[in-house]
């Protein structure tokens, strides 16, 4: 069991930051390559969309970040509290965005399910949004024990 | 931390990336593309994902964006060196379909008729 | 300006997390080689105290690590809620470790102090201590401003 | 993560350590030293630095500690291959006086009458 939580500042400087740290974290697991990138697209999925959608690009707040190590079980939770979501199932459809003149593709929701086992996605419109992604990792570690 | 390399061959442009392509690194490479592009004004473009380490879906749509811009009947845009995990990002958008995919730069300016 | 504020167990695993994501966080500034090992030592140095020294090596601990940046003026600040330093004075002598028998080398706060331009140690016995380093970073980027 | 590996070569157990020494892979590298030092026996030690990545003060410890242990008249620890930062933290703790360190293994072992 291990666990780290991180806030940090809604800044796209920090998108790479939060990718390695994340990579950092469960690098004791000796994950595959394949795997530590399939992570790290996603947690850049997510905080991404922090910084774009809920803060709206403002650099003032912070994004908050947890990761929970459960043998080979990794949860991974990334919230910021922000302008939230109105409508869920539209949002979390594929090639649907709300900033396409941002050349946003909409492929960010799709891309968190389909790399991992699990996606929950809590938001309250003006408030924030969660996002909880889950997986089990394949690790060489994981197979020896 | 993304670098990119342009380099006219005949009538093709060719952008090689390196490093990552996130939403951090996605506007500058915009600002830069968009530039050449004007510069150079080629009939083809060929993008080089090779030395791409990461690349996330704000990487489809700076490749999107251009595209959109760019494709005409006489301008083709050709992307090569897909990794498994960006393939796989191509694919679950659907870019795979409207898009030229080539394995490498040889096979792509083939395809344009450029063959080195 | 950047931050981050990060918690982690109190494990030895976590010791080379730490040190990764301090050295991520001022990846940005394109700091040298040798500034990234210094940070990462005293990193290392603080939080492997709390660990051994502050937590007594127990792992139901959480040790708090936060950065700020200011231009290329870096502070770390690294805290336990552990036992606390009764004489600060001592602790802080060249050599001086109270746990000789763990081959400790009684060496961590004179790395600190040297490697960076500045420590200093807050500490209430049975409450925690607190190390908060500053150095300014000689780093290309900020050369180049 | 550390990695070591263990030579005989004539009467000097070589020891060369690679990756990062601290507090979590000092606990084990102490374990696997005391063990290879009463297999093999060796009149000196030889400890290879060149390989590490990262050293912190609990790499000074298990190292001091395995001096003492092993430090008599007829016996000899050279260390050798110090990055520039662990001499520092050599030249600090004071190891730099007690300790004998050379550049190299070549240069360590001509210092032990073994050379090579
Ligand atoms: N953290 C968030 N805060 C507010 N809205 C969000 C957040 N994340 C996603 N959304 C909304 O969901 C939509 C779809 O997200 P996503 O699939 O990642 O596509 P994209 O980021 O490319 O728009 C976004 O366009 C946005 O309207
Ligand atoms: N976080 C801490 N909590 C409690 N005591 C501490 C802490 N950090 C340092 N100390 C005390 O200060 C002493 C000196 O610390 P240091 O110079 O790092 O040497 P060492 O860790 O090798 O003992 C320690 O032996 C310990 O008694």
């Amino acid at each position: 069991m291990n666990h780290m939580h991180l806030s940090f500042k809604s800044i796209s400087e920090n998108e790479s930051f939060a990718r390695f740290v994340v990579s950092a974290f469960i690098a004791p697991l000796d994950p595959t390559l394949d795997e530590v990138n399939e992570i790290k697209t996603v947690v850049s999925e997510a905080v991404t969309n922090a910084i774009i959608h809920g803060y709206e690009q403002s650099d003032q707040f912070d994004i908050y970040l947890s990761c929970e190590l459960n043998g080979d079980r990794l949860r991974i939770v990334i919230e910021d509290f922000g302008v939230g979501i109105k409508d869920l199932d539209l949002a979390k459809e594929v090639l649907y965005t709300s900033k396409p003149e941002m050349e946003r593709s909409g492929m960010g929701f799709t891309i968190m399910e389909n790399l991992m086992d699990r996606l929950q996605v809590e938001s309250a419109y003006g408030e924030g949004t969660k996002v909880t992604l889950e997986k089990t990792l394949h690790t060489s570690r994981s197979y020896c024990q | 931390m993304l670098t990119y390399q342009f380099t006219m061959q005949g009538n093709v442009l060719i952008i090689r990336l390196s490093g990552e392509l996130d939403h951090h690194s996605a506007k500058e490479l915009k600002a830069k593309w968009q530039q050449e592009q004007r510069d150079q004004n080629p009939d083809h473009i060929l993008l080089n994902l090779e030395g791409l380490t990461f690349m996330d879906s704000s990487g489809l749509g700076v490749i999107l964006g251009r595209y959109r811009e760019f494709k005409q009947p006489n301008h083709e845009m050709v992307v090569c060196q897909l990794s498994p995990l960006v393939r796989r990002l191509f694919d679950l958008s659907g870019l795979y379909k409207i898009m030229q995919i080539e394995k490498d730069e040889n096979l792509a300016l083939v395809y344009l008729g450029v063959a080195s």
